[in-house]
């Protein structure tokens, strides 16, 4: 993937947040402020524009960059998470004017460190983690046995949809909803469905001489 | 939405941009930022204390910037927190010397916010401390206060934490004062209504008119037991205490001060109401109150709702909480 | 309804018993009757200020008895004049020797009671003088000034006639200052949301979400354009100020105090975003602005709404109101 | 009438306006503040529970009471101009333990006079005169004629029913409702239904042995 590419996957990543604005804000009001909808589609949208006229061939730099912007544009607690997966794991793969499928696991496995380390949470505990995290990991084995880049994008966003759906058996430990304790139970956490989104938005961006 | 607004985007902007305009000798922006709010002559040598949180909650949190309280606050969007660009600017602006004691609301976004700015913060060699407000007895069991909401209670932290500041003590010092409130002040509330986010449009919850939510979040969290319908004044007013009062670290003999705190469309009157059943209570209990606070210190815009909060005092607390203070939203006299 | 109450016909006496428990060295009662409210300690050879009125407006009426504003208030039940023997035991708690002066609101039931209660007072010996507030400029035409009703703009007479008392002015000069702000100040206002009389239980009338009424009286008196679809903030201040600045005496090169007042629920968010736009339009009309205030100075409980308020300020005037006040409802130091 | 049809007169009065409370307050809602049905509920329940068990055989005596008795439970608008009706009227019969028609006539009249000097208002102004002045003319033309105090009763009666339909072709000049000006054209006066409510009240009172 080129700077090009990873501007599209940001860019369908926006487009996707939007579309699920509604289901985002819904879903963070059951067990939240019903903020979540309102923050991404700000934070996302900030991010597409701003790339959009970036001249970047570095993808790390260009990630970063991402990073800052979400971070001003939405300072909620996803937003800056995001921020610091995005700051991350550009940091990762910093230099680099392409990059493969490794590099992108090694990406995500930064993008969720620096989750994992901001916020404190762990995976299981009802988070934003319980989708990255598995997904992180079906693109490192998948680097690992040396699948294609396409391959590797749809286990992970597979992946993805299965932790989500785990997520439905948590209860929240962080954030708002972490006072609701047991009442969280059956409730697909938002910030995952966010976390989804991220693989949903490599696995159906739009490519211009496909993704390699 | 019974709101007086322009465009839902522009909110909070125009809201400071008027409160620039009529506080121009007491707060000013810096960064070119409207958001970036400070006292506008920061005490040389003395402790900043910054503060930071969503808008939507007035006075709370830039209300409390001014004489014999804070010094600086970062102001986020309605209900979101500030950026950490925008609390380090706040942190460089405030910084006198003596190093900067962040005091906000134990929320995740503004935690991971304030703990970059912090971090950030070092690298230029400001000394950053921290103190999380986490008052709201509703929002989790005891022996995990950490887990639990910063709310109106923070009051109490601006207050005290402000008048130690002012007075020249140092930040090791403002921090364990300001651990202190912060460990004995206890808050619940109950909500009446909802209340609308300008760029949402609607509630983000439902409650009928003759239903209530005791322990409800000030971001429209709901409460651990759900909706029920509404009860007498008297009925709510044990309602809240019981848990605070359950909870350490009140007893028979303790002195406290009360805030009566009201969510936005409850009015005086019935905070006033619930004041004299607190008082009935705290005395069947042998707890005596000075310095009773009955007002709007932490709001959500037009929710409907209050909140009561205690403070245990023991002679320090009550030597700082008697000082004055002076802001654009608060003034007090000495006690 | 959405209130924090116990049974209705107590709503007033519960309220002032809260208020003295948390006031007792600021406020009490006399005559045995919670409603015949004043100052704790009456200033010997001080010219006594009295106001009364309905419940339902704090910090109107009685949130102005203390330091440098008013002596005392007699209370009446929500939006129901006091009893005419309720102000004639005030009268005679607040009179050292230097007469009274009567400063209420233009409303029939209050002057009835209070001509009756300077009747008496008469009887007694006691010299009263009575200013009446008219500044609400929606309810009477140009010319009929002592036709339109008393609303938030009474707050400047209470303080500027309260600090010339509290210099020692005698009954005639006090009289003459607060006649000088009667008329010198104008308000209008906007109605979001009805309100709820506890005793009555339901709205005294209906006014949906996104619709608003200019105009409207604080006790729900419809406004003289009718309902309207709810407009843009900057707008309903252009429509605010536009009649207030029409009718005198507003001029370019004048100096005026501004006051945005909240009517309950409208959350201090949006009063600013009033005052930001009320700059805009004063600027442009070459009128400057000192002592802005914002907040709640005269509510009808959980109405939601906003009031823009202008007095014209000279020398002596702007001197009195920059002169500190202390009641447990307002304080202002020396500006 | 004895002391003893007076307190029966007040107790009828408190009645009726129980009976139309909600009617006053709707009256009261369109061109004012609502709260009628309320204070005149108060009012006159406070007169007829306090003069059940006074011992108070001189009428004029019997009438200021509860004049006084409303001025406190009562200071309302209407509240007020009763209590000084009452007052006034009270004060023209005082030293009667029986009153005739001339009594009854020389009553409102003082009556009517009180109210106008306490309120400033007029007939023709759309207040509780525009029912009380036509009636207390009525009793006294009957006075004047020498007809029963049950046909002077009936044609004051008459007269504020006529008087309060006139209102409704009124423009409010005093009170909450002068604000409305135009607006009040076609309302019937609030204040003037419960000055009709009075000789109602006269008119339809339950008497152990007939009026006399
Ligand atoms: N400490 C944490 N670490 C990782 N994710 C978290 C943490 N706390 C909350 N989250 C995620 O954030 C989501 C809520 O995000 P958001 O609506 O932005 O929060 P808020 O409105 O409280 O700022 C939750 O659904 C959860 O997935
Ligand atoms: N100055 C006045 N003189 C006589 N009657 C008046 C006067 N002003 C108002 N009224 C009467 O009072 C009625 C309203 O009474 P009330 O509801 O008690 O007033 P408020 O609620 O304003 O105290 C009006 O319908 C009118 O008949
Ligand atoms: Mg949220
Ligand atoms: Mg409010
Ligand atoms: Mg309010
Ligand atoms: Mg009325």
């Amino acid at each position: 993937m080129t700077a090009v590419e990873i501007k599209a996957f940001l860019q369908r990543m926006a487009t996707l947040v939007q579309e699920q604005k509604d289901e985002l804000t819904q879903l963070d009001s059951v067990i939240g402020d019903g903020d979540l909808g309102l923050t991404m589609t700000k934070g996302f949208t900030a991010i597409a524009e701003s790339v959009e006229t970036l001249e970047e061939e570095d993808v790390g730099k260009l990630l970063a960059k991402a990073g800052m912007v979400i971070a001003s544009a939405a300072p909620s607690t996803m937003g800056t998470l995001m921020a610091t997966g995005l700051m991350r794991g550009g940091k990762a793969v910093q230099g680099k004017s392409q990059i493969n499928l490794t590099d992108l696991a090694a990406l995500f496995q930064a993008f969720v460190g620096g989750i994992m380390d901001r916020g404190k949470a762990k995976p299981g505990d009802k988070t934003v983690l319980d989708a990255l995290y598995p997904a992180a990991m079906a693109l490192q084995s998948a680097a690992d046995a040396e699948k294609s880049l396409a391959e590797g994008i749809q286990e992970a966003f597979q992946a993805a949809c299965d932790g989500l759906e785990q997520t439905k058996k948590l209860i929240s430990q962080h954030g708002k909803a972490a006072c609701f304790q047991e009442k969280t139970l059956g409730h697909q956490d938002p910030g995952a469905t966010v976390g989804m989104l991220l693989f949903k938005a490599l696995a159906t961006m739009e490519v211009s001489h496909g993704i390699n | 939405m019974r709101k007086l607004i322009n465009k839902p985007e522009n909110f909070v902007d125009e809201m400071l941009e008027g409160i620039y305009i009529a506080h121009p000798d007491k707060v000013k922006y810096v960064n070119d930022d409207l958001r970036c709010y400070v006292r506008a002559a920061i005490k040389p040598g003395k402790v900043g204390l910054a503060t930071g949180g969503g808008s939507g909650h007035l006075p709370l949190f830039l209300g409390y910037v001014g004489a014999g309280m804070l010094d600086g606050c970062s102001v986020g969007g309605v209900f979101q927190s500030p950026s950490a660009e925008q609390m380090l600017n706040v942190t460089k602006a405030i910084n006198s010397g003596a190093g900067v004691l962040y005091i906000y609301g134990n929320y995740t976004g503004d935690i991971m916010n304030f703990d970059m700015a912090a971090e950030m913060a070092d690298l230029e060699g400001i000394r950053v401390e921290t103190v999380i407000g986490w008052d709201d007895v509703a929002s989790a069991p005891k022996g995990r206060e950490d887990k639990r909401r910063g709310v109106a209670g923070i009051f109490y932290i601006y207050k005290i934490a402000g008048a130690a500041a002012e007075e020249g003590a140092d930040l090791d010092t403002v921090k364990r004062i300001a651990e202190k409130v912060r460990d004995n002040v206890r808050t619940m509330g109950v909500a009446l209504s909802p209340c609308v986010i300008p760029e949402i449009g609607k509630p983000t919850f439902e409650l009928d008119a003759g239903e209530m939510e005791i322990g409800m979040g000030i971001h429209g969290e709901p409460g651990v037991q759900g909706k029920a319908p509404l009860a007498t004044a008297d009925t709510v007013v044990d309602q809240l205490l019981q848990p605070i009062l359950a909870d350490r670290p009140f007893q028979r003999g303790d002195t406290v001060s009360i805030l009566v705190n009201g969510l936005g469309a409850t009015p005086k009157e019935e905070l006033y109401v619930l004041l004299r059943r607190a008082y009935q209570i705290l005395e069947a209990e042998g707890i005596s109150v000075e310095y009773p606070y009955v007002g709007e210190f932490a709001t959500s815009m037009e929710m409907a709702g209050a909140s009561i909060s205690l403070l245990r005092l023991d002679a320090e607390l009550k030597r700082l909480l008697s000082k004055p203070a002076d802001t654009p939203f608060f003034v007090q006299n000495q006690l």
